[in-house]
């Protein structure tokens, strides 16, 4: 199988849909000769033109209202929020006309847009360009939601998404970029809904999403030499959930860490823990632990910032925590 | 209403008097079924906040008249004279109001969501400057698949101030979309004057489309031929490539902003004087020099039609309470 | 005891600060000669002119920004955004800077700032007028959030948020405006942080908000019919939250129902429900049951409008079905 | 720098020899420790996202030294040289830039978010436009307070297309505040030039404030004492209560969009044109016919200076990693 980063998997997705698909267009700040801040739409302008690898002004709010319009006349614009931190610009098209067109027109549009964005800690960007907001989308109905933490999954639901017929938010997290990942020969779509157990396990259920994925496959490594039996959930789409999933491992590993790197008040992990503490009420062992940032604006040095922020460790712990009750 | 290309034919641009006819008898509908709408509020029936758009009937008119089926609009919170004049039959915008399956956003919309895919109302909306960018979007997949359509988004002077309309009219003219930006100036933003809310004189708000280097075009809005004939020209340049418009209409209010509103923040002689001089329906009238007996009969029909109406919307269907769950997604 | 709407309640913590303090000053769309479109102004500018009762155009991001830079200059700005669908357009400004400033400058500058909104259903507003998001800013650090359910607690509240230096957002419900309660001679501050317990029982707590306070204290008394003892606990402050007044009554009771208008899935029941099944685990005899709004766009007909919001008698159904676990 | 006060003996609105001498002392400062940025970042010790405004420095001096201490600025993602001429002293600045306790946000914000409430610095915004309404409601709090004070918003080509800047631009023209709004316009957002941005041309971008009826000045950005009579003008005028003013410079960019950018999208002679002729400090050092030798004396304190800074920053204290949580609220 070959591999491809994260990174590449994403251009993947665009590019094919790009070339197979007249309706399909991309915009966003610098997508095009620069081919993005992150260089993931690199090669697209060449390859594609401008008429559809558009640059935009710094314009968040018009970015993603001109793809619903688009979206709503036929065409499957894939529109890119620079830094997720921006998506406050654009919160009012997003979720007062994109997630409701639908519903308030009685079923008569559909807005089959994507909006892909990244985020996350790592090299001190930071209070303003650090965000992880992607709870805030899960309390929209009408939007759909993804996080994707490998490049299969990154390139088989990036797929998905153009294709699913409701606005989607794409979210990819920054310092997942560069990392390689086995991919099949051709791209596989990978249905919105689905989770993915990366890893099984019998004692501790770990619900991650994002970068956390990474982080909580590696504390598994860890708890494994101390004889605790991790499996890793990835729900992949955070809205719609799969719930069925996720309840099934935890009713059979009987404990719980929900992790991902927003911080933990009122984060993804909170439904998380209220789903499952309803749904296996009897299962349960222990309570559930959530792993998350603390509660504080992204500060910059360093030291701070890793501090705030979850890794490996944090999650170790919350297995420890969660192992160590009666 | 006439097809474009039966106005096309009814002498290039010029307004024949029965064109005329025909807008008189649409405003007049219009009017009528707001009145009614303002009516049955009183007595309890419908639900939801109405804003009825007395006074503003010429701008719905002129601007839907000079449109092809196939453009599209994107309407506001003052939205039934916009959706009558786009096409859509008025027994199912009252049944919308009423909350019914036969209502043209199946009751789901209300009021202030009026939806009419088919004839190409793509809805109104009940936040101020949020239907701009998503016109510029449709005019962009127009541009980009070669149709000739615009797309058209009415708005108020109260919403030349949101940053939505800054950064729509910005990106349309950047990528010279085929976009009409219809602006229904009616001086007023719910209570707040135009002093209050506009830094530029309320007549010079035109000037806005400068900023962008957007072709501007105005027209007084109480004068439905002028709005007509601005629209025309405006469709024309945008159509042609040149870019989208700034249509801007001087209008007037001349009701309270909501259904109910006792309008406790405006003088009342200046309105009362309003009412007897800016009265696009009574201005027009006067020009065709409708008779009495001849607007009876026409007020008449008008008048049994929008009554029609409200029959057809009462004995209409009321969604099943949990269909609410129905559209949320496709 | 004198006796107050929750809207004179509002009114009469705005005229009290206006009057005795000239850093206080509010604006608002409409919220002048109208007196906001809730009446909750009404007389301000009368009293204070409209220097200090200030009409500003339709620009919520520069409502929420420019209250930002005179609260930072020693101001005590309260801004009104006339229905909480709006704040998405402030989304920015509140969570980007005025959450973050205190922060990023390394505790340099506060921003005693006051957002006031109201939201929710009833009167058929639609999708666009009717949306509760009060979860959204639990969710940013930096921020405080109150959500007030009585005349008394609305008063006493808001002075306290006018007060505190930091940005607050105030939570007002739409059908509460025309209630009335008993408030104390003087205006009492009611400090930030702190529950209410508003009725005391044995066998359920529902830990509720907003309108669903008083939905919640109807059921408890439907419940008390059937010989359910329902204590109604109502955080009245969401961020900080006061975990230990609420975890101490699950305690008592083990069980629990939280309840507010919002959409359930990703609303604050989820942060609700993760706290108390994180520190009540062992007390708790059932699943925590959450009652929301079903996850939908708000429909306009007022059928089913009523259907997606909960009442009384949903509240009154996840207590009995939390009372009927083993 | 001077103070108003001394400036304003140094012969009114004339720009003695000695206030341009300093202003070109400044310049080199800010480009001195710009480059040292540059270079500490490419030895990895540098944290973070960092922009330098190479090319721009004739702004930032010259509007900062027509301020006086009690203005207050907002700054941008290009933060350095406004910092610098509003007075915060280097070595506290390149110790944020380390993240250190002793920087001038404590290590909380990094080169995007240089705060020092002292000398009137609100901070630097990594947000395009963020900064902007802040700015309109501090000229709001000196207004209501009687204060003679202006607040002072940068901000550059690219933000000009945001809703922020519209609303800001439009609320502060209407309640007429002492805001005074710093367009450096250099014809490029990142990596998209004025013609993928903007729909005027970029020369005419100042035609934005008729929009608002706003009062427009214009000045050379790459003329130091151009931008200093400019500034001097907007503050008068914002001080007589006349309103805020557009103050539009045309700038240059002489580097990449963020430090460690290759620039794939610019036409690398039309850059190697632009810095042989639009560099500001050169600009000046010619008409102030500065020698080889007093530049050398110059330019080597200067250097001592900057690296006196890093050896400042970098002997400086980290933060404790939990202090992160320590200035969340008041
Ligand atoms: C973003 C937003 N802010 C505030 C409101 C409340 N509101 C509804 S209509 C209106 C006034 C609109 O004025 P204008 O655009 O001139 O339209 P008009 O009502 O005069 O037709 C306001 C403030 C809203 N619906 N949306
Ligand atoms: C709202 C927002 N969108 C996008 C960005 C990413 N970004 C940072 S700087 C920049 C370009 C800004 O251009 P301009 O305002 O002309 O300032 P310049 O960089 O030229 O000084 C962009 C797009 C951002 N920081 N904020
Ligand atoms: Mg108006
Ligand atoms: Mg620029």
């Amino acid at each position: 199988m070959p591999e491809l980063t994260y990174r590449e998997a994403v251009r993947d997705a665009l590019g094919k849909a790009l070339r197979e698909d007249d309706s399909v267009f991309i915009m966003g700040e610098d997508i095009a000769e620069m081919g993005g801040s992150m260089a993931v739409t690199q090669g697209l302008l060449d390859e594609f033109g401008p008429t559809r690898v558009r640059n935009t002004p710094i314009s968040e709010m018009a970015i993603v209202g001109s793809g619903i319009g688009a979206a709503i006349q036929g065409m499957r614009p894939i529109v890119e929020i620079m830094y997720e931190d921006f998506l406050t610009i654009s919160m009012e098209q997003l979720v007062n006309q994109a997630a409701k067109h639908r519903t308030m027109s009685g079923g008569q549009i559909s807005v089959p847009l994507t909006i892909r964005t990244q985020g996350g800690a790592g090299w001190s960007p930071g209070a303003q360009h650090a965000q992880q907001l992607e709870a805030w989308f899960v309390h929209v109905p009408g939007l759909k939601v993804v996080f994707a933490s490998t490049p299969e999954d990154a390139r088989g639901l990036l797929w998905s998404a153009i294709y699913d017929d409701n606005p989607t938010v794409f979210f990819e997290h920054r310092t997942l970029y560069s990392i390689k990942g086995e991919v099949s020969d051709e791209l596989q779509p990978i249905p919105l809904g689905k989770a993915r157990i990366h890893r099984e396990g019998s004692d501790v259920t770990v619900v991650a999403t994002g970068r956390l994925v990474h982080e909580s496959l590696q504390a598994a490594e860890e708890a494994e030499k101390d004889g605790i039996s991790v499996e890793v959930v990835d729900p992949r789409t955070l809205l719609p959930l799969d719930e069925q999933t996720i309840v099934e491992s935890v009713k059979k590993t009987a404990r719980c860490v929900t992790a991902h790197e927003a911080v933990t008040r009122g984060g993804f992990g909170a439904e998380l823990a209220a789903v499952i503490q309803h749904a296996a009420f009897d299962w349960l062992d222990a309570p559930i632990e959530r792993v998350g940032a603390a509660f504080a604006p992204l500060a910059f040095a360093p030291g701070m910032e890793q501090w705030a922020v979850p890794h490996a460790d944090d999650v170790l712990e919350a297995i420890r925590r969660t192992v160590a009750r009666g | 209403m006439a097809t474009v290309e039966e106005r096309a034919e009814s002498g290039g641009r010029g307004v024949s008097e029965a064109m005329l006819r025909g807008f008189f008898r649409e405003m007049l509908l219009i009017r009528r079924f707001e009145e009614k709408v303002e009516d049955r509020f009183r007595a309890g029936e419908l639900p939801g906040f109405l804003h009825v758009a007395i006074g503003q009937e010429a701008t719905a008119t002129g601007v839907c008249a000079a449109l092809a089926r196939e453009d599209v609009i994107a309407s506001t919170h003052r939205a039934h004279g916009h959706a009558i004049a786009k096409g859509t039959p008025v027994e199912r915008i009252m049944a919308e109001l009423y909350g019914k399956v036969e209502g043209c956003s199946k009751g789901y919309g209300g009021s202030m969501h009026l939806y009419d895919v088919e004839v190409g109302n793509l809805g109104a909306n009940a936040v101020v400057g949020g239907g701009l960018p998503g016109i510029v979007g449709a005019a962009l997949a127009f541009k980009m698949r070669g149709e000739k359509r615009v797309a058209v988004a009415f708005f108020g002077d109260g919403a030349t101030n949101t940053g939505t309309f800054h950064e729509s009219m910005n990106l349309a003219q950047l990528w010279t979309v085929p976009a009409i930006f219809v602006l229904e100036n009616n001086g007023w933003a719910e209570s707040t004057p135009a002093s209050q809310q506009l830094p530029l004189p309320v007549e010079e708000l035109g000037k806005r489309a400068a900023a962008y280097g957007m072709k501007l075009i105005e027209a007084d809005g109480q004068d439905v031929e002028a709005v007509y004939l601005a629209t025309l020209a405006a469709r024309e340049h945008a159509l042609a490539g040149k870019g989208p418009v700034l249509l801007h209409l001087r209008t007037h209010r001349l009701t309270g902003h909501f259904v109910g509103d006792p309008q406790v923040y405006r003088d009342k002689d200046e309105l009362k004087e309003e009412r007897e001089t800016k009265d696009p329906i009574r201005l027009l009238g006067a020009r065709l020099e409708i008779g009495e007996d001849e607007f009876s009969t026409i007020d008449g029909e008008l008048t049994a039609e929008v009554e029609a109406a409200v029959e057809f919307a009462k004995a209409g269907t009321d969604p099943k309470p949990e269909d609410a769950l129905k559209y949320v997604y496709a």
